[in-house]
């Protein structure tokens, strides 16, 4: 605003701020003098600066999933991670924070559900909190500096859920499916672990939201990609696996390393705090994690296929990511190692398994958020180690003594949000299925997205190849269900080329 | 000898090669190309303006065959390529005077 | 440094630090004990973070632009994109910093005009503060933070006019006019506004910029885009507009994420001070209006075309961004939600009109940064709202029953600054003609300008396609001055390929 | 972690922060007052924030490298680039922060030397400082945000030796070189002028690594060059001198925006504390370099060639950014300005010189960050000026009345590091190249390392033409060792394409 | 029949085929190519060093024709794409054995 | 006149480009093509999963010569494209009607 105004605020602020910082430690201190605390001013910046750290990763998001697609689907794959977040956006404003964050039962919150339109005193936390999101009331920022950080987790869900639908589904079913995702799927299970739900209180513990954000994000692309079937020729007559090769690897290397550098604002920035130790603790468990996987997982492409196979290593740089969400903060940085590397075997195993099922995941988005994002969870229960963690959390893992005890609790998490978000999902994917069709037509698959539904093209000066790039003439595959009938079977529509 | 030349739709093509191959034809050559013809180009959106693209991506395959298989060749392309829809292509056939194999320097029929 | 050296000052300054809190709010305070005040310190670091953020955006408007435009002339937008900072840089830095805050008249600075020479002992405020640049001497961080900061704005401006003239303008040529856009357009409007000029006095507000860096870089486009005229191919002889796809929609999208992210510096950072409350505030309603943007572009490219069209989603949001930047401190989140609603609209509807009426813009900079500036600037005379403004600003705007009386102000300040801005653009490209042409030879143009006037193709591996990529016949058009006569008309230039 | 448990943290936290302010000036404070001092907390922010600043460079490497080289290696060189962080990480835990940080010796560490295992009380600082990091300990940040933050540089280091070793090196042989680099190499020299070694008592400085980290990275790479030998057609029969066009100019430029916005980190982040005059004062000054080298790279290329050439002002960008590394803290801003202009015209002149000696660096490293490197360390001796400087730091340089000092005590540590760092890294390419060989076999190196080495292609959907894309016949050239005879020396290989 | 191959320069294309169009002409294949000829390529820089590049940017045409329009296309195609200058291109008639369009099977002069 | 097309491998242009040059001829037409033959294909991973691609990358070469020089150009051709190793390629000879260079609207062999 750069006005006198400005000047005047600033001048008394300051003055206020400094004469008042010995006496500021009163419970009692109105908002005023909060807002100039130095630790409320520094934890408002630091959470602020990681949640655009986060918001950045819808483009490390939207270019590993674009890259990982084929060029004529392209502008399909940008455009719904871009507008994604806006859907969060909005989505999240209208009701997701308030079902999340809301007062209420131990399921969902029922406070201040609409356009955070409940009171709220924010910075003030602890007994000085008065307000309808008590469950984040620890926070020592402002109620709108919570919101945007939060939101950023939401919009991240929602964009992992893109790139396993990716080139056949509608536009406009995806978008759909996105505002319930992040108005009624995101906000329950994420009341129950950070909203002060029932799983909070049955001592299940996920830092940065390797299931509340990554594992919820694959349970719903699963739903998703089983109701939709495999991408023509993903799987030959015989049921063979034809491998669909991205059309972009630059892209998806940007978009790794954007949502490497995003992560640091993920996992660190989830103290919402600037903590000196435990950002600095988490900021190397999860470097450490990163590296350890993309390791591991160029290591086990080596050995399994004799080349280091770009792709994985960035799936497993991603896979030791979500894997040290969970426990980033409770965990000795030896250990983040150990995760990572497990987290980079992990992913490259499971994404050829779930090409061998017949689960097309054109960007191995349920390899690395689902399978990694269960696992970081469930090592929480193994290696959590308090005489390592820089904050309080978990009781100690299984291999720290603790025995079995905090490894249940987090398996009780992980099944019973999987189960909660996979059945929602599916109901939800259904009627939007019902009510506007998920997928679009075979000849318009064949085409590409781009051309039919936006009729534009990514990269219209260049000369795309047909030659091998995968127009396959096999359709159907092993999972052929009602919506991916062999191309030939209706020859009356294939007339797009 | 002959060269057969064929535009086709591109989705079409692994099967027109395979259906090649399984009569014995050893060697083609394709590339890409634009079509222009009956079937009309599609409409494009740019900033909030349409366009029509008249050219259409299509394949253009390349065999050289000896004359007496050049019909059924052609036969066999035209069988596996046509769809019935409009743009499905067409097949040229043209006379050749002669054929160089440059890894070993044969000639004529043997060259192919 | 990493020395022991610094070790000394910084134990030293530490205990220095603490220790003096107590006294530091007098208001005699000397240099180094502010510089050791928490306050200058965390606002320091909020101030060269926005810029660097905003620094960033630099990126983000080489790829929204290049992406927009044709592979041919990549090369050539690229190397306008990186070099314009680098003149902004210097010409700001010469001249521009001066006559923008430098003390002097209400039209512009006069004193400590070149190269930061003028007396300073910021971060000293109000009172206290003693040197050339008192119009900002309200942001509580040392000189060369607030240059810095006003450096990436500076440079903002100029970059915008780069994407409207693209394609056709000499390099050469666009680089001189950023130097005189950086040197003496843009410091001098921004003194009215932000540099303690008549508008400031007048009431006019802006808060980060919709008009002092927006519609200024708008109105400069303007002039240039009549100058110069249309593309050749853009406009049949018939008149009918010939749409230029552009060739990467992939650089496009990944631009807007970067200005997006860009943005959070713009708006929140133009606090200079890390006020916990406003910055937060700010950063929300700068994503609630972009999200809301790109939501409405899309529902209005739908109803208007049918099609989820891509690169209408990407403007929609810039025209959020841009819209919410006047107002972004002194508005509701529910208004901001408003006002990024009509900005997307407001976007769709400019690019058809300028397109209709044969201006031709190639990546759509006027209407997202003159028309959205404009709106966004007299959004704050409709919206503003002091019970929800965080920070002291202008009076309420006419929804919350301020009357006419700001939206006047803000009117005025809108007129005023483009009769000045296009003015004297006019007169600048003008000269720039005369001198050093503006417009490529036609051949140049058909060629493109990467090989013409680099001798470099930005993709040389890939092959480009001739076929349907905009190398038309038809040339001229409705606008059709002394710079584009039809190619047809000289032949004898047409060698090019 | 999003639960009571650190709200209950927190809450203490802030009351001891605010209660203890006036008292935590003593020298015996403990950790956990330490903790909340604002001071650690400012600068732990501040550290943490720079070191993603610069872990995000790695990107910025990975596109300047790929995009100036051909598609049919972008596979390998981005996997390079990404590998090298991961190995760095591992590499630096493991080894490296001891060999640098530890106590020992003048010429590398001793005590703590494996997997940060020494003790170390940080954030303590000074007399209160025990452990095992001693020359470290004057950064008033907890070890762990030290780490971090020499991690990236030491990435960084190891990431410049990728791209001019490409487009003919063994993918795991560089794996293996960049382990040797990270472990053994980089912290050695590092030891000697930021770990307390002999340089640093020599009164050489480096403020943020134009020697420390560029110009090793330099020299590792030069001795990677000579080993390997230029790549198949840089140089015809006759010697003569052709060009290889990069694939991607597009991505060239993104990376050196996301460098330049690195440097923001890198340069004002190496102070490690948040002090607001030295943090603004070298943003400027780094910025302003940049900005001049960008604008005397061009100015340079126009008058040789005639031709606004954008890989030169690209490489003219970096050029200003390396060569301001290490003086940018001791001089004034005008002083930076004229490096800039200095270090834009050494790049351009030294691009044509190593091409003239059959040096066949593809990208200008050797150029950027040796040859800058070398002159910004010189630089310090020549420019440093006590009276603009921000911290304390050299004597003055000869431009200010230092006389020949300071310049020689640079000079000593650009030959003492360069000759180790030559020495040991052509020993240890040697034992690669012995092991496990270090070039690619010919026909791989036509057919291009990404089908050959990864079996996959960077952009297969697109047509890639090889109609004038450097598949050139000639062979060899004037530096023709044994690592490279001309592919028609041995036919039988060529039977790649 | 005869087939009828034009390489002519890029931006003559638009025109080609609509002269063709307006001929009745109804189909035709178009195809990237790169020419060398009397036209000599240009000097790109990069990296401040020169070189020459040989190839330019052309585009060919292929139409198939009946005997009897073979000349009088070849002539349309010459005048549209004639600039006079250096480079235009060349026209080249070859002789067809036998035309098939996929579609429908027709063939010979049918099938054009 | 003759029309020698040519598909070699791609590294070979430049080589017969100027053994071409060499013997007088002016110019000359390419493209990329991709070939399928008795070379097989290469194998290619992607995401852990191994897939053959039957293409390779092939440069085809199209001269236009008198007569009379059809048969000194192939050979020529074949002579330095020749590598002896499996996909060299094929040379073929067509035909040709009738040659036009399109700017001066010479024809026959005027127009080469
Ligand atoms: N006269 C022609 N000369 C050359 N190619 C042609 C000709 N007519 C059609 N083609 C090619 O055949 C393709 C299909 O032709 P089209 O007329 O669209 O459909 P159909 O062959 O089914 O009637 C065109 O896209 C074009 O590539
Ligand atoms: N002998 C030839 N065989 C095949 N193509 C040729 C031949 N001569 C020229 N061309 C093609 O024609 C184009 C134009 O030829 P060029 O000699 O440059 O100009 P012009 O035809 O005006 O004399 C060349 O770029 C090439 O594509
Ligand atoms: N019958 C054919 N028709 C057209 N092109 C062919 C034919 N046979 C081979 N080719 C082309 O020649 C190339 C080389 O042929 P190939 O059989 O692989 O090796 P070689 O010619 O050494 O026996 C193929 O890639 C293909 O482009």
């Amino acid at each position: 605003m750069h006005r006198e105004c400005f000047g005047r605020t600033n001048r008394a602020g300051a003055g206020v701020a400094l004469a008042m910082l010995w006496v500021a430690s009163s419970a009692a201190a109105e908002e005023a003098n909060l807002l100039t605390d130095p630790k409320v001013m520094m934890d408002t910046m630091w959470t602020l600066v990681a949640a655009m750290l986060v918001f950045f990763m819808n483009l490390g998001f939207a270019l590993v999933e674009s890259g990982l697609c084929r060029a004529k689907n392209a502008v399909n794959i940008l455009a719904k991670n871009f507008i994604v977040f806006g859907v969060s956006s909005l989505a999240f404003l209208a009701v997701g924070w308030g079902l999340m964050f809301g007062n209420g039962t131990a399921f969902f919150g029922t406070e201040g559900l609409f356009f955070l339109s409940g009171p709220d005193n924010s910075p003030a936390t602890g007994e000085a909190y008065q307000g309808a999101y008590q469950a984040i009331s620890w926070a020592t920022v402002p109620l709108l500096a919570k919101f945007f950080f939060q939101l950023v987790f939401a919009g991240t869900a929602a964009t992992i859920v893109s790139g396993a639908v990716a080139e056949r589904i509608k536009f406009l079913s995806f978008v759909a499916f996105s505002f319930v995702m992040v108005a009624l799927l995101y906000p329950v299970t994420g009341h129950w672990i950070w909203g002060g739900g029932w799983l909070a209180n049955y001592g299940m513990w996920d830092f940065a939201g390797s299931t509340v954000v990554h594992s919820v994000g694959g349970w719903a692309a699963l739903a998703g990609v089983l109701l939709l079937g495999p991408r023509l020729g993903k799987y030959g007559r015989d049921g063979r696996v034809h491998p669909i090769p991205g059309h972009n690897m630059t892209s998806a290397t940007i978009g790794v390393f954007v949502l490497w550098l995003g992560w640091f604002g993920f996992n660190p920035g989830s103290t919402m705090a600037l903590d000196p130790k435990a950002i600095s603790h988490i900021a190397v468990t999860t470097n450490t994690a990163a590296a350890a996987a993309s390791m591991s997982a160029l290591v086990t492409a080596i050995v399994l296929l004799g080349k280091p196979d770009l792709s994985m290593i960035l799936n497993g740089c991603l896979a030791g990511l979500v894997a040290i969400t969970a426990p980033c903060a409770w965990v000795s940085v030896g250990s983040s190692l150990i995760i990572g590397v497990i987290a980079g075997i992990l992913v490259v195993v499971s994404v050829l398994a779930f090409d061998r099922w017949g689960i097309d995941d054109p960007v191995g988005a349920l390899s690395v958020h689902l399978v990694c994002g269960v696992f970081g969870t469930l090592a929480v229960g193994l290696f959590a180690d308090a005489s390592a963690a820089p904050v309080t959390g978990p009781a100690n893992g299984l291999f720290y003594g603790g025995g079995f005890s905090q490894l249940s609790a987090q398996f009780v998490g992980v099944i019973a949000v999987g189960a909660y978000t996979l059945g929602v999902s599916l109901a939800a994917w259904a009627v939007i299925r019902a009510v506007m069709g998920l997928r679009v037509p075979d000849y318009e698959e064949i085409e590409g997205l781009d051309l039919a539904e936006h009729g534009i093209s990514a990269y219209p000066d260049f000369q795309l190849t047909n030659v091998g790039a995968g127009l396959l003439t096999g359709g159907g595959g092993p999972r052929g269900g009602s919506a991916q009938p062999a191309w030939a079977a209706k020859p009356a529509t294939a007339q797009g080329t | 000898m002959k060269k057969i030349e064929a535009i086709i739709k591109p989705f079409k093509l692994d099967e027109v090669k395979e259906a090649l191959a399984r009569e014995g034809v050893q060697g083609m050559t394709v590339s890409e190309v634009k079509g222009f013809g009956r079937q009309k180009g599609h409409t494009e959106v740019y900033r909030s303006a349409e366009y029509v693209v008249d050219f259409l991506p299509k394949i253009k395959i390349e065999v050289l065959v000896s004359d007496d298989k050049a019909a059924a060749c052609a036969r066999l392309i035209e069988n596996t390529a046509k769809t019935g829809r409009i743009g499905d292509g067409k097949i040229f056939v043209l006379p050749v005077d002669e054929v160089v194999r440059i890894r070993t320097g044969e000639r004529g029929a043997d060259a192919i």
